[in-house]
């Protein structure tokens, strides 16, 4: 029950908030606040009282699980579930929640209630694809994710908005089809095996079909994933829709719902069709590195910051498509540390990019420069963000980079070495930012006030994170470890058979 | 009985021609009611007088009524005439009657492809009419006055007119 | 003592995290104090674990200190891990004592800037990295340093951020090092593959026991080490930023871009110099590389203007040497010139920045220097005490034993054709050379610019004290001809094995040539830029010399070559395609779909004959499929 | 009671109903366009008509009935449009009346 309620409190917090802003604006913003607590303090107790794992059949181990018929007739249940891979994710969602509600105290004054209700159901629908283990709760989770997340961009991003927003909306909405039409076709496969309908996602385990009906259905999950992570060629929406959001949108969007579709590579794809998965990991692998590679020339390229950092997630993301079909145990703990990570240092640099657009009201780079005599603090942050984000290492990012690398070594050495190439691009990108935003002769123009407390205690608790990553990091891999051998299990007994596979 | 069909049945077409083609609009209306008590002629010869008198009664009588009626409310005098008929240009034939042709042809085609039997011809009294509407389609009946009822409210709220605004 | 061996690298990583946290509002002495002591005590701290290693050295003469456990994943298991031996041991000693006199120079030099604070902050920084590289048991922890000390280098070189020119830069030393540092990375995925761990003494091991002598992979693995050292220590064909970084402060390129940082290759190579004797192929490509490196590198020292570039182009043909010496083996030698590279390239960057910044509008250029022994005696002597000892003038000089025992064990390593060891030989006449050239135009001669300002003490101390080291840094190990003192190599002997045993004689004779020949640049260079003759003045205005001249200043034209093959189709590239090509199929399909729209618009006439037209124009179609059926 | 061939018999309504497609297409004026239509309606009325009469059966005769109001109601109800176009428009030009142009 207690997982239901993780996703019930952003939800009840969100149709509180609404109202509550009637009363004063502030009120709406301690309302989310006091929810994201509620919500941290709710898996903290899940996870630190949970009575030893819960086994499940062909499914391995489990911290806890939540189990109610919803639509009986259709083999629809309520059920979550919550391992070490999704107790990670659903932590950094709360975590990047928090800053959310933060930095918006002074970005948001209009319609504030209306904004954290939209926040906070984009949050609940997070919360919800990380916990849903039944097929149809995930598409449900996914679409809730989605539409408060289309508000936020339309009504309270830039001057581009709407166009964002319904590029964001067809993206993932066509994707989200996709992943419907595959979800049914492996229901009715399985039920013409089985003969029951069910949308469970532990009895669709192991669902045998033909090669190539695997192969198909698996496309259509492995589709309607990349377009949400993004990897090319399907990542175009993402720098029109960070440019337009607002930053709590940004970080939301950067920070946790690109987490989704890696989340579901992981959970859904591999686990489900592990034999047409391993045939795809080169095409798939291939996308990544393009992703890396050419994610990192078109941020160097671009002269909106909020783009910059926007193709830089998708360089990065390139690095989680890579982990994922690499499927061993480093480059999967690479994964999860490069997502956790990346939502870390590109929320920063979200928030970085905020606060600049709010003093300067522009985000071009060619009107910048110099900004560290002006705000020293705000740049050094920035800095120190930038080269998080260009792996360095001892930083967050570096350790999942170099064990999805060492770990793509082992099976495709040739995609490792090109994905370590994109490494320097990502240096080349990073340090422009730095030179064009913070370094270089100032300008009169741009005399404006420094991060204020808020902003740097926000910070300062990401800086933290970001380090603890890179220089203490086993707790997390333990952590995950948990989660990820649920995974492997499921995919032990194919991969056995997979000929010559070196994983 | 064959000869008042077949001369009715040339009446009909012949007027109906002179209809589509007149520019005087009261001319064309009257054609009209000539055509539409041709073809009451030809209910009766195929023996539904009940339908005759009704045809008589409600198409030429009312209904026909309400169109001179509007027409000439229109006031559609001679300036009007002129630009009909200028508006009927030799071009404009062509095309409705290659589509008059075709689907005509295609009915003729029909019919000849079916091979009709003898048609066993009787008189439908107007009783036997009168029985099957009250019987099987009393659900039909209501829905036509309902129907006349719409188009009742409809007309009256179209054409009402409030003091000079429309 | 030696368990406390986690506090030397500590100590300035603390130190520089109180000067970030304190974001530059605490007062300049309290930055110098908190700048300077933790190094300070980081070097008293090795001094105290040196005596002690020498005293009683552990067993194996190495020690391992497990930190914490970083990642354990399966068999990868790298930990935070310190390893000290002879090597580390020596190197860690250099930075730490070097690295004080810097910052203790720094405290004068740097004061009044502006951003005083942050210096410190990354000087500290620096050193912490620097240690932690040094000492890594592991190599993705050197990996952790290594690209630590690269980021200090760039934030360094970047110091003064408000001259784009220096941003340019710093970008250029890190993107090129970084490099570099891909094929290290890629030398750790390999290593860790196929050996199964990254832990240096335990892979050394089981590499000599699994790789046959000259296998592929070894030699693999040793070529993509060998990518990281190049970019770091800045050798051909990666040496080009190393010149480009005298944008930032003098005691950093004293301290990062001579004395330690660009030694780290050096370092990695000696450090695993187990898999280089398994990959002679590659061992020699190191030799080949320093001896052509130290060759181009010094006819491009011979041709600059700015005081420090000389001294850029002097340390990346210094460094020539170490990597030729690593390259025929002779590893004690290229540590041992490593030391003594140190003493006096930090000297010689000491004493210029001790000119430049006594001169008006810090004069850099050497040709409007002139006549300063006299006025600035102590940058005079520090200068000419460091040059001496660059130039390997004889007998006095720590660069004397150094160099003399990397050619001596050339020349036996060399076999039929001693190309190597020739160039080398020739490149230390240059080197005596292009040094005195120097000295002699800046110190001699007439005066051009007006001198402003005086020394402090800490200006002074240092500088004193990198002489004296300069000199005496060489009597650890001598030649057997002049005493035959061997403390050094004993000492090394536990990392690197037995010294080789040169031949008596020849070795001799090759000490008083190679003498000669440095003595002679000396000469020349007494000849050309003293007393210069007017036929030398006109000679070096004929069109072919003034044409190679240029080609020697611009460092032999690498940087071109490397901007039309690389950096423009990169910006090409990036600029063709700023706005995303695979977007505009998105808005291809959005276009065509608003084009299909302009289309079926046109059908709607709003006519209701031309509806009434369609209307009946279908129906007879249908129909006529009825009916046709 | 005839012995007229059914083939003749239904050749009437074909002719009436191309009559009625070809007024409709060709007037401009929507008065006329109207009668056309009537004259369409009235056309699939005596096809009921001579269906019923094939058959013997009243069915015809009420489907014509059925036709009937539906032409009083959709003349009523399309003569009160044509009165408000022409307030509208001035004009009974069908052509004019394209406000629902894409």
């Amino acid at each position: 029950m207690m997982l239901v309620w993780l996703i019930l409190i952003p939800l009840l917090g969100g149709l509180l908030a609404w109202p509550a802003a009637r009363l004063r604006a502030a009120a709406a913003r301690w309302v989310s606040l006091i929810a994201m607590a509620l919500d941290l303090l709710v898996l903290l107790l899940v996870w630190l009282r949970h009575a030893g794992p819960i086994e499940i059949t062909g499914g391995g181990r489990w911290i806890a699980m939540f189990d109610a018929p919803w639509i009986p007739q259709l083999g629809i249940s309520l059920r979550l579930g919550l391992d070490g891979l999704s107790l990670l994710l659903i932590l950094l969602t709360i975590g990047l929640g928090f800053v959310s509600v933060v930095i918006s105290w002074t970005e948001i004054g209009e319609r504030v209630g209306a904004f954290h209700f939209n926040l906070l159901w984009t949050i609940a629908g997070t919360i919800g694809v990380f916990l849903a283990l039944d097929l149809f709760l995930f598409f449900f989770a996914w679409e809730i994710m989605l539409v408060p997340m289309y508000f936020l961009i339309a009504l309270w991003g830039h001057e581009n908005r709407i166009y964002a927003a319904i590029k964001f909306f067809l993206f993932t909405q066509g994707s989200g089809l996709l992943m419907l039409l595959a979800i049914l076709a492996l229901v009715f496969v399985h039920q013409r095996t089985t003969g029951t309908l069910t949308f469970d996602y532990f009895r669709l385990l192991g669902t045998r079909m033909s090669p190539s009906t695997e192969m198909w259905i698996m496309l259509g999950f492995f589709i309607a994933f990349i377009v949400k992570l993004p990897a090319v060629p399907f990542h175009t929406w993402l720098p029109d829709a960070h440019t337009e959001a607002p930053t709590a949108g940004s970080v939301i969007l950067a920070g946790i719902m690109l987490k989704t579709g890696a989340y579901g590579l992981l959970r859904f794809v591999v686990p489900l069709f592990p034999l047409a998965a391993i045939r795809f990991a080169p095409i798939a692998m291939l996308l990544g590195v393009i992703g890396i590679i050419y994610g990192a020339l078109l941020a160097f390229g671009q002269n909106d910051l909020k783009r910059l950092v926007a193709y830089s997630s998708v360089s990065h993301l390139g690095f989680v498509l890579l982990g994922v079909f690499a499927w061993n145990a480093l480059a999967l703990q690479g994964a999860v540390m490069q997502m956790l990570a990346h939502g870390v240092s590109t929320g920063a640099l979200f928030i970085m990019v905020g606060a600049l657009q709010e003093r300067l009201h522009t985000r071009d780079m060619r009107l910048m420069g110099g900004l560290w005599a002006n705000m020293p603090k705000l740049s050094a942050i920035g800095m120190f963000f930038a080269i998080a984000s260009l792996g360095l290492p001892g930083l967050g990012n570096f350790i999942g980079e170099f064990l999805i690398l060492i770990g793509t070594f082992r099976v495709y050495p040739a995609f490792a070495v090109v994905g370590t190439l994109g490494v320097i691009a990502a240096a080349a990108y990073a340090l422009i930012l730095v030179q064009r935003a913070f370094h270089g002769p100032p300008r009169d123009a741009v005399a404006a006030p420094d991060l204020r407390a808020r902003h740097l205690a926000v910070m300062a608790a990401l800086t933290v994170a970001i380090v603890y990553l890179g220089v203490y990091p086993q707790p997390v891999f333990d952590m995950a470890s948990g989660g990820l051998a649920n995974l492997q299990t499921a995919t032990h007994g194919v991969l056995k058979l997979a000929e010559g596979d070196p994983r | 009985m064959n000869a008042t069909f077949y001369l009715s049945a040339a009446i009909a077409v012949l007027s109906t021609v002179l209809v589509i083609t007149r520019a005087n609009g009261v001319h064309a209306l009257l054609y009209l009611v000539v055509s539409l008590l041709a073809v009451a002629l030809v209910f009766f010869t195929l023996g539904a007088p009940f339908a005759a008198a009704l045809e008589v009664i409600v198409y030429a009588g009312a209904i026909m009524v309400l169109f001179v009626f509007v027409v000439m409310m229109m006031n559609l005098g001679d300036a009007a005439a002129v630009r009909e008929a200028r508006w009927m240009e030799p071009k404009i034939w062509v095309g409705p009657s290659i589509l008059a042709i075709l689907l005509t042809a295609q009915l003729a085609y029909m019919l000849d492809s079916n091979t009709m039997s003898q048609p066993h011809h009787a008189i439908v009294p107007a009783r036997a009419v009168g029985i099957a509407m009250y019987g099987p389609y009393l659900l039909c009946v209501e829905l036509a006055s309902m129907l006349l009822l719409a188009a009742l409210v409809g007309a009256y709220r179209l054409a009402h007119t409030e003091h000079g605004r429309l | 003592m030696i368990h406390d061996l986690w506090l030397v690298p500590a100590f300035p990583l603390l130190g520089a995290a109180i000067l970030m946290i304190s974001a530059g509002r605490l007062p300049s002495r309290a930055v110098a104090l908190v700048g300077v002591v933790p190094v300070a005590v980081s070097a008293i701290v090795s001094a105290i674990i040196g005596i002690g290693f020498m005293a009683a050295p552990p067993s194996g003469h190495a020690f391992t200190e497990i930190l914490w456990r970083w990642i354990a994943i399966g068999g990868f298991r790298p930990a935070v891990g310190l390893y000290l031996d002879p090597l580390s041991l020596v190197m860690m000693l250099v930075v730490t004592i070097v690295g004080f006199l810097i910052l203790l120079y720094s405290t004068e030099f740097m004061a009044g800037d502006e951003g005083y604070s942050r210096f410190f902050a990354y000087m500290n920084l620096f050193v912490s990295a620097m240690l932690v590289l040094l000492l890594a048991s592991n190599l993705l922890f050197l990996y952790v340093g290594w690209e630590g000390v690269g980021l200090c280098s760039y934030l360094l070189i970047g110091f003064w951020y408000q001259d784009a020119a220096n941003g340019l830069a710093a970008r250029k030393a890190f993107i090129v090092t970084r490099i570099g540092d891909t094929g290290l990375m890629i030398g750790l995925f390999v290593l860790f593959t196929h050996l199964g761990t990254l832990d240096i003494q335990p892979l050394l091991h089981r590499a000599a026991s699994v790789w046959p002598h000259g296998s592929a992979i070894a030699s693999l693995a040793t070529a993509l080490l060998l990518i990281g050292a190049l970019g770091k220590s800045a050798q051909i064909p990666l040496q080009t930023w190393l010149p480009d970084a005298m944008a930032g402060p003098t005691p950093v390129s004293a301290l990062i871009h001579a004395a330690t940082m660009v030694t780290a290759g050096v370092y990695l190579i000696a450090r695993m110099h187990g898999l280089y004797m398994l990959a002679p192929a590659i061992q020699m490509t190191v030799a080949a590389i320093g001896a052509a490196t130290l060759f181009v590198a010094a006819f491009a020292a011979l041709n600059q203007h700015d005081i420090k570039r000389i001294l850029a182009y002097s340390t990346v043909s210094q460094i020539g040497y170490m990597f030729l010496a690593l390259g025929v083996g002779a590893w004690t030698a290229a540590i041992f010139h490593f030391m003594a590279h140190a003493f006096f390239k930090a000297l010689l960057f000491l004493a210029a920045g001790a000119i430049t910044m006594r001169l008006e509008h810090h004069e850099h250029d050497i040709f409007r220097m002139g006549g300063l022994a006299k006025k600035l005696p102590v940058a005079f002597w520090s200068f000419l005490i460091g040059s001496a000892s660059l130039a390997a003038l004889p007998l006095v000089t720590a660069g004397f034993y150094s160099k003399e025992m990397i050619l001596s064990e050339t020349w036996a390593h060399g076999g039929a054709v001693p190309i190597l060891w020739a160039a080398g030989l020739v490149t230390a006449f240059v080197t005596a050379l292009y040094i005195f050239r120097a000295v002699f135009i800046v110190f001699f001669g007439e005066a051009k610019t007006p001198i402003v300002g005086r020394y402090g003490i800490r200006i002074v101390l240092p500088l004193a004290v990198l002489s004296v080291l300069a000199v005496i840094g060489g009597f650890v190990e001598t030649p057997n001809g002049l005493g035959g003192v061997t403390i050094f190599s004993r000492f090394m002997g536990s990392v690197f094995g037995p010294a080789p045993l040169a031949a008596g004689a020849t070795e001799t004779a090759l000490l008083v040539f190679a003498s000669l020949v440095s003595l002679s640049g000396v000469g020349l260079a007494w000849l050309l830029y003293m007393r210069p003759a007017p036929r030398f003045a006109a000679w070096t205005q004929t069109p072919s010399v003034v044409a190679w001249r240029a080609f020697f200043l611009s460092g032999w034209g690498f940087d071109v070559v490397y901007d039309r093959l690389v950096v423009r189709p990169f910006l090409y590239v990036v600029r063709i395609n700023r706005h995303d090509a695979i977007d505009d199929v998105y808005t291809g399909i959005a276009e065509a779909s608003r084009g299909l729209h302009r289309l079926l618009k046109l059908t709607q006439t709003g006519r209701i004959r031309w509806y009434a037209g369609w209307l009946a124009a279908g129906s007879i179609l249908t129909i006529a499929v009825a009916v046709i059926r | 009671m005839t012995t007229i061939p059914l083939d003749h018999v239904l050749i009437l309504p074909v002719l009436l109903f191309a009559l009625g497609v070809i007024g409709v297409l060709v007037r401009r004026n929507l008065v006329f366009i109207l009668m056309s239509i009537e004259i369409m309606l009235n056309a699939a009325g005596l096809m009921f008509i001579i269906a019923g009469a094939r058959w013997g059966q009243p069915d015809g005769q009420v489907m014509f009935l059925l036709v009937l109001t539906l032409a009083a109601a959709e003349v009523s109800v399309g003569l009160a449009l044509i009165i408000r176009i022409r307030h509208r428009l001035t004009t009974l030009d069908s052509d004019a009346a394209d406000l629902l142009q894409g």
